[in-house]
C-alpha cells in the first residue's frame, strides 16, 4: 500500500486535501480536528516522530495569485465581472513535519487558519518537541496554541508587540528598542 | 538568606518564588557561549528548576531569507552554524535542488561528502575541546584547536574562507580538490588521529572525568524521541539513527561506515560518540578520497542550472545529518526568484529545549557540563 | 646625567605615564564578549595556533570588574542591547573595546528587524574589525593597534588636567 | 650584631622571598602552561615576558577600584589582606636552611622557631579561609556566595584529613617544632633510602598532598574559583589590586604549601647521604642549604603548576565525598597503624 492510501485510510474524513510534491506528500487537515487526526497519524500511521512546526503567512501568495489571475483575464477578453467567490482563504497556515521512524518517510500536514480566529489546538500533549517551535509560531505570527502549557514569546522580548515574521511587518522592523530597567526587581 | 540575595538578581523568569534561590546564568557566563540563558531555582546547589532562555541572536534570518533570491542566502547559511558552516550549506543546496528537482554530478557529491565530513570532524573537535575546558581540563581543547587550523587551511585553499564557507553552489561546486590537499591528507590524517588520541589518553580513562560525566543527565531514549533529539544526542540515548544511513543523500549509501551509539544518554556517552564519529568521518572521507580519485579528470562539476533560480510553485523539506542532528530545511516556492516562506530547522533548538527536564535535579555543574554536551550554537538556535 | 634634563616640568610625570603605559599595554585582559561567528575566531586567536596571549591577554576572565578590553566579537541583537550597556558599564577605567567582524562595525548582512546595526551607537569603540569573520591574524592586529593607542594615552595629564579644571571652577 | 638586627634580616629576607616566589610563579604558571599547550606564552614584557607580572601589576594598581554599590563595604575592604597575609605569616616558622655559626653566634636560617610551630601553621591556614569567605559573602553577588560556600565546606572539610595525616607526622617524630622535624630527617633507614617522612609515611604524604591541593584552590579542587561555573567564584565582584591580592595571596599560599611539604616530608634543608657542612664554610654551608631547600620546593611548586593543566575539576559533591568518605577513613587508619608501630618499636 503506498503512502498516500495509508494516510487517507488513517485519516479517513479528516482529510481535506492531499498533494504530492518531488515526492513529499503533504496533507491538509480541519483545525479543530488536529489532535484526533495527528494522534490517529502516530498511533495507526507509524509518523511518531514530530521534527517541527511552524506558520506560513499566505496574504502575498494570495495577492499575487489574484493579480495573475487579473491579468489572464484581461489578456483573454473583457468577460463579465467574476463571480463573487466565497470567503476568502485562510491568511495562515501551520505546518507540522512529521517522520517515520520505522519506514523512513516524512510528511506535511498543513492547517489552515484564519487571521480572525488564531487559536490552534496544541500538540505538545502528544509530542512534547513541539514546545518551542509553538512558541516560536506564536512569536513569530501570533498564533494561540490551545492547552500549550507556556505560551510566552520565545525569540523576541516580551514587551515586543508584533509579530515579525507576517508579510506586512517590514524587514528592518519598525524601530522598535529594548530597555531594561535593572533596580526596579 | 534567600530574600536578601534575590534583590540582586535580574530574572525575568518563572515568578514562583519559594525558598529556592534564583540564579541567573548567562547571557554572559564562561559557559553559555555568549549567547544562552538559563534562569534556575536552586537548592544549595542542587538545581530545582532550570528554564533556558533563548533569542540573543536572533538575527531574523528566515525574514531575510524571503527578501534575498535562492543564490543570495546562500552566504546566510554559514552563518547558521558557523562550527561547521558546510554541513549547512550543503543542506540548503541540496534542499534548493530538490525542490528544482536535479541531482548534482558524482564528483561534485563526492566533494561535498568530503568536506562535510572535514566540518563534521571540525566540529566534534570544538565540542570535545569545550567540553573539557567546562569541566576544567583546559589542555584538550589547544591540541584539538591545532588540528582544527589544519582542517581550516584546507577549506581555505579549496574555496577561500576559513570559517563561513560559502562552499558550492546551487547545482554543483566550482574547484576541484586543491592539489595540495593530495599531500595534506594523509600526513592530516594521522595528525588528527594523533590529537584525538591524546585526548582520548588525557580524558577518557580519567577518574575524575569519568565522574563528572557518566550518569550526569542520563536521558532514555523514548523521552528522547518525545522531545525530538536527533544527532549524536539521540544515538547516546541508544537509538540508531544516522540520516546518512536511514535517508541517504548525495552518495553516503555507497560508503562502508559505523554509527556508534551509546547506552545511557550520558554525558560521557555524548563524548564518546563524538569522539568515535571523528573516526568514522576520516574512514569515510578516505573512501570518498578513494572515489575522487578514480574519476576522470574531465568530469563534471556542475549540473546546469539558470542563472535565475526560480523553483516551481510548491513546499519541500530536506533534511541531512549534520554534526548536531538533523539539519532540515523547508522551502516553500511561489515560483517567483525568491524563496516564499524558508524554514529552517535547526538540531540543537530540539535538544535545547528539552533542558529543563535534563538538568532538574542535577547539580551546578552538571548543567554546565549538560550545556556543552549539547553543543548549542547559538546562530542555529535563535537564526 | 644632565641634572637640567630632570628639572623641566613634568618630567616625573611623563616618566610616570611612560611606567603605567609601559604596564597596561603589556597586560590588555581581555573580556571575549563572543556572541556568534566572529566569537570562534576569537577563540582560534586565543588558542595556540595565533596565542594572544603573547601580548599579555592571557586572562580570560568572564567578569567586567577584572577586564580591560571588551572584545565584542558577533551580532548584537537588539535582545542583548542592554545587556552589552550593563557589561560595559561595569567595566573599571581605564577600558577600551574592540568591535569584531561586520556585524558588531555595522550590522553586517543581517539588516533586519532584529539586529542591532553596529555597537557604535551604544558604546563607544575603539578599534573596529572588519570582516566575516575577520581572521585570527585581524584580531591580533587590532589588538596590537589597540596597544599603541594605549601607548599613546596621557593617563596623569588628564588626570591633572580635570584636577585644575575642578579647583579653577572652585575658585 | 644584636639580635634583633639579624631577626629583621631574616623577616626581611623571607618576605621578599615569598614576594618573589609568588611573583616569578604567576610568570611561571603562564610559560608552562603555554609549553604544555603548544603555545608561546606571554614574551613581550621583558626578555621571555618575566616582567609580565610586574606589567600586570602596575595596572590593577592604576586601574579604577570598584566597590559594588550593594556590597558590605568594609567586609569587602577587608577581604583580600585577610586571604593574602596569612599565607605571608606562615612563613615565619619554615626552616630555610640550617643553623649556621657567625662570628661566635649561632644563627638559624628561620624567622622563629616556635615549638608549636606546626600548630601555628594550621592555625594560619585555617585563617585563610575567611578572607574567601568574606569576599564572598561581601560581594552580594550569587556567585561570589557560592563560591564563598564552597571555600568554606571545602577548606574546612579538607582540614581534617590534612591534620591527621599531619598528626602521623608528629606521632612519629614527637615534636611539634617543624625544625626539629627536619633535623630528624638526616640520615638514612633501612641503610639505603633517606630518613625522610615520605618513606616512612607513604600514605600520610599521599593524603596531605591531596589536602593541600584542596587547601590551595587548585584544579582539581578549585571549586571556590571555577571559572566555568561560578565565572570567577568569590573574587567575581573584586577588580583592581583587590583581586591582585587575590590572586598573589594564592600563589604565596602555594608556596607555603611547597615548603611544609619539604620540610615534613622530604627532608627539608638536608641532602640525602650528604653532610654539607662538613666541606662547606658556615656562609657557603648556609647558601648551599637554603638552595637545596628551594630546589625541592620549586619541584612541587611546578607540580602544582603541572597538575593544574593536566586534570580536569571535581563536581562539588564528589569533591565532599572524597574529602569524607575516602581520605579521613584512610588518614583515621594510617594514624592508628602508626600509633601502634611507635608503641611497638619503643
Amino acid at each position: 500500500m503506498s503512502l498516500m492510501d495509508r494516510i487517507k485510510d488513517c485519516l479517513g474524513t479528516d482529510l481535506i486535501e492531499i498533494s504530492e510534491f518531488r515526492g513529499d506528500v503533504c496533507v491538509e487537515i480541519p483545525k479543530n480536528r488536529v489532535i484526533e487526526a495527528m494522534t490517529s497519524l502516530k498511533e495507526k500511521g507509524g509518523f511518531d516522530f514530530l521534527s517541527d512546526v511552524f506558520g506560513v503567512d499566505n496574504i502575498d501568495l494570495y495577492a499575487a495569485k489574484a493579480k495573475k489571475a487579473k491579468k489572464k483575464k484581461k489578456g483573454e477578453e473583457e468577460e463579465e465581472e467574476p463571480k463573487k467567490q466565497g470567503p476568502p482563504p485562510p491568511r495562515f497556515e501551520v505546518i507540522y513535519l512529521l517522520l517515520s521512524l520505522k519506514t523512513n518517510e516524512r510528511l506535511q500536514v498543513r492547517v489552515r487558519v484564519p487571521e480572525d480566529s488564531m487559536d490552534v489546538p496544541s500538540v505538545t500533549g502528544i509530542w512534547k518537541a513541539a514546545t518551542w517551535p509553538e512558541r516560536e509560531a506564536f512569536d513569530m505570527y501570533g498564533f494561540k496554541f490551545k492547552g500549550h502549557p507556556n505560551l510566552r514569546r520565545l525569540l523576541m522580548w516580551d514587551e515586543f508587540k508584533d509579530h515579525p515574521l507576517r508579510k506586512d511587518y517590514p524587514l528592518e522592523g519598525k524601530g522598535e528598542e529594548r530597555h531594561l530597567n535593572y533596580d526596579t526587581v | 538568606m534567600a530574600k536578601e540575595i534575590e534583590t540582586v538578581c535580574v530574572t525575568t523568569g518563572p515568578a514562583e518564588v519559594g525558598d529556592y534561590v534564583a540564579l541567573n546564568i548567562g547571557p554572559i557566563h564562561p559557559a553559555m557561549h555568549g549567547t544562552l540563558r538559563v534562569i534556575t531555582r536552586t537548592d544549595g546547589e542542587t538545581i530545582i528548576s532550570a528554564e533556558p532562555e533563548i533569542g540573543y541572536l536572533h538575527r531574523g534570518v528566515e525574514k531575510l531569507g524571503e527578501n534575498l533570491t535562492y543564490r543570495q542566502f546562500l552566504p546566510l547559511t554559514d552563518r547558521l552554524n558557523y562550527c561547521s558552516a558546510i554541513c549547512n550549506n550543503v543542506a540548503y543546496e541540496l534542499a534548493v535542488e530538490k525542490a528544482l528537482g536535479i541531482e548534482v554530478p558524482e564528483k561534485a557529491q563526492l566533494l561535498r561528502i568530503i568536506m562535510m565530513e572535514l566540518a563534521r570532524i571540525a566540529d566534534h573537535q570544538v565540542l570535545v575541546g569545550i567540553l573539557g575546558v567546562d569541566l576544567g581540563a583546559l589542555t584538550p581543547f589547544f591540541y584539538l584547536i591545532i588540528q582544527r587550523e589544519e582542517i581550516y587551511e584546507i577549506f581555505e585553499w579549496h574555496h577561500g574562507a576559513r570559517l563561513t564557507n560559502s562552499m558550492g553552489t546551487i547545482g554543483g561546486v566550482e574547484a576541484e580538490l586543491p592539489d595540495r590537499f593530495h599531500e595534506k591528507w594523509p600526513k592530516m590524517r594521522d595528525s588528527i588521529r594523533k590529537a584525538n588520541d591524546e585526548t582520548d589518553r588525557l580524558l577518557t580513562h580519567n577518574r575524575i572525568w569519568m565522574d563528572r560525566t557518566i550518569g550526569v543527565n542520563a536521558f532514555c531514549a523514548d523521552d528522547a524521541l518525545n522531545w525530538g533529539f536527533t544527532g549524536p544526542m539521540l544515538r547516546a540515548c541508544g537509538v540508531k539513527r544516522d540520516l546518512r544511513k536511514d535517508e541517504p543523500y548525495l552518495m553516503y549509501d555507497k560508503f562502508d561506515f559505523e554509527v556508534p551509539t551509546g547506552k545511557h544518554g550520558d554525558v560521557f556517552d555524548r563524548y564518546m560518540i563524538r569522539m568515535l564519529e571523528m573516526e568514522e568521518s576520516i574512514k569515510i572521507i578516505d573512501q570518498a578520497y578513494a572515489m575522487y580519485q578514480d574519476m576522470p579528470d574531465d568530469a563534471p562539476l556542475m549540473k546546469k542550472v539558470p542563472k535565475i533560480i526560480k523553483p516551481p510553485e510548491g513546499q519541500i523539506y530536506h533534511a541531512i545529518e549534520s554534526p548536531n542532528g538533523e539539519l532540515g530545511f523547508f522551502i516553500k516556492s511561489d515560483g517567483t526568484d525568491k524563496p516564499y516562506r524558508i524554514k529552517i530547522r535547526p538540531p540543537c533548538y530540539m535538544v535545547y529545549q528539552a533542558f529543563g527536564e535534563l538538568v532538574q535535579g542535577e547539580m551546578i555543574s552538571d548543567l554546565i557540563a549538560c550545556l556543552s554536551s549539547i553543543n548549542v550554537i547559538a546562530g542555529e538556535l535563535d537564526r | 646625567m644632565n641634572f637640567q634634563a630632570i628639572q623641566g616640568e613634568g618630567w616625573l610625570l611623563c616618566k610616570a605615564e611612560q611606567l603605567i603605559n609601559w604596564g597596561r599595554s603589556r597586560s590588555p585582559w581581555p573580556f571575549p564578549y563572543g556572541t556568534a561567528c566572529c566569537g570562534i575566531e576569537l577563540m582560534c586567536a586565543l588558542a595556540s595556533g595565533y596565542d594572544m596571549a603573547r601580548f599579555g591577554a592571557e586572562r580570560v576572565a568572564f567578569t567586567p570588574r577584572q577586564c580591560d578590553v571588551l572584545i565584542e566579537a558577533g551580532t548584537i541583537t537588539k535582545k542583548m542591547v542592554p545587556v552589552l550597556k550593563r557589561i560595559y558599564d561595569q567595566m573599571a577605567e581605564p577600558k577600551w573595546v574592540i568591535a569584531v567582524g561586520a556585524c558588531a562595525c555595522t550590522g553586517g548582512v543581517f539588516r533586519t528587524y532584529s539586529t542591532q546595526q553596529g555597537i557604535g551607537s551604544i558604546i563607544p569603540v575603539d578599534i573596529y574589525i572588519p570582516g566575516c569573520p575577520p581572521r585570527p591574524e585581524g584580531i591580533l592586529y587590532a589588538l596590537l593597534k589597540l596597544i599603541d593607542k594605549i601607548e599613546a594615552d596621557h593617563p596623569l595629564y588628564k588626570k591633572r588636567q580635570q584636577v585644575v579644571e575642578a579647583l579653577e571652577a572652585g575658585k | 650584631m644584636a639580635d634583633w638586627q639579624i631577626d629583621l634580616i631574616k623577616v626581611v629576607f623571607i618576605w621578599v622571598w615569598a614576594l618573589l616566589i609568588a611573583v616569578v610563579m604567576t610568570w611561571v604558571e603562564r610559560r608552562a602552561s603555554a609549553m604544555m599547550q603548544d603555545r608561546l606564552g606571554p614574551n613581550r614584557a621583558g626578555p621571555f615576558g618575566l616582567f609580565q607580572p610586574l606589567a600586570d601589576g602596575i595596572k590593577l594598581f592604576t586601574k579604577e577600584d570598584i566597590i559594588p554599590e550593594k556590597a558590605r563595604k568594609i567586609l569587602f575592604v577587608l577581604g583580600p589582606p585577610l586571604f593574602a597575609l596569612p599565607a605571608f605569616s606562615a612563613y615565619a616558622v619554615v626552616p630555610f636552611g640550617d643553623k649556621i655559626v657567625l662570628g661566635g653566634k649561632e644563627i638559624i636560617l628561620q624567622v622563629s622557631d616556635v615549638n608549636i610551630g606546626f600548630l601555628y601553621v594550621l592555625a594560619l591556614g585555617a585563617i585563610g579561609v575567611y578572607g574567601m569567605v568574606i569576599g564572598g559573602w561581601a560581594s552580594n553577588s550569587k556567585y561570589s556566595i557560592l563560591g564563598g560556600l564552597r571555600a568554606t565546606a571545602q577548606l574546612i572539610s579538607y582540614e581534617v584529613p590534612m591534620g591527621l595525616a599531619l598528626l602521623t607526622i608528629v606521632l612519629l617524630y614527637g615534636t611539634f617544632s617543624l625544625r626539629e622535624m627536619v633535623l630528624l630527617q638526616q640520615g638514612t633507614f633501612l641503610g639505603f633510602l633517606p630518613n625522610w617522612g615520605i618513606f616512612k609515611q607513604p600514605l600520610g604524604f599521599i593524603i596531605f598532598l591531596v589536602a593541600a591541593y584542596a587547601e590551595a584552590n587548585r584544579v582539581p579542587f578549585d571549586l571556590p574559583e571555577c571559572e566555568s561555573e561560578l565565572v570567577t567564584g568569590y573574587h567575581t565582584e573584586y577588580g583592581s589590586m583587590r583581586l591582585g591580592l587575590y590572586l598573589f595571596g594564592e600563589y604565596v599560599n602555594l608556596g607555603t604549601l611547597a615548603a611544609i611539604t619539604v620540610s615534613l616530608f622530604f627532608g627539608g634543608w638536608a641532602l640525602p647521604y650528604v653532610d654539607m657542612s662538613k666541606f662547606l664554610g658556615p656562609v657557603a654551608y648556609g647558601i648551599a642549604s637554603f638552595t637545596v631547600f628551594f630546589l625541592k620546593q620549586a619541584f612541587f611548586l611546578f607540580l602544582f603548576v603541572w597538575v593544574r593543566w593536566t586534570v580536569p575539576r571535581f563536581r562539588y559533591d564528589q569533591l565532599m565525598g572524597l574529602g569524607w568518605k575516602a581520605l579521613i577513613p584512610l588518614g583515621l587508619v594510617n594514624l592508628f597503624v602508626t600509633a601502634l608501630l611507635v608503641q611497638l618499636t619503643i
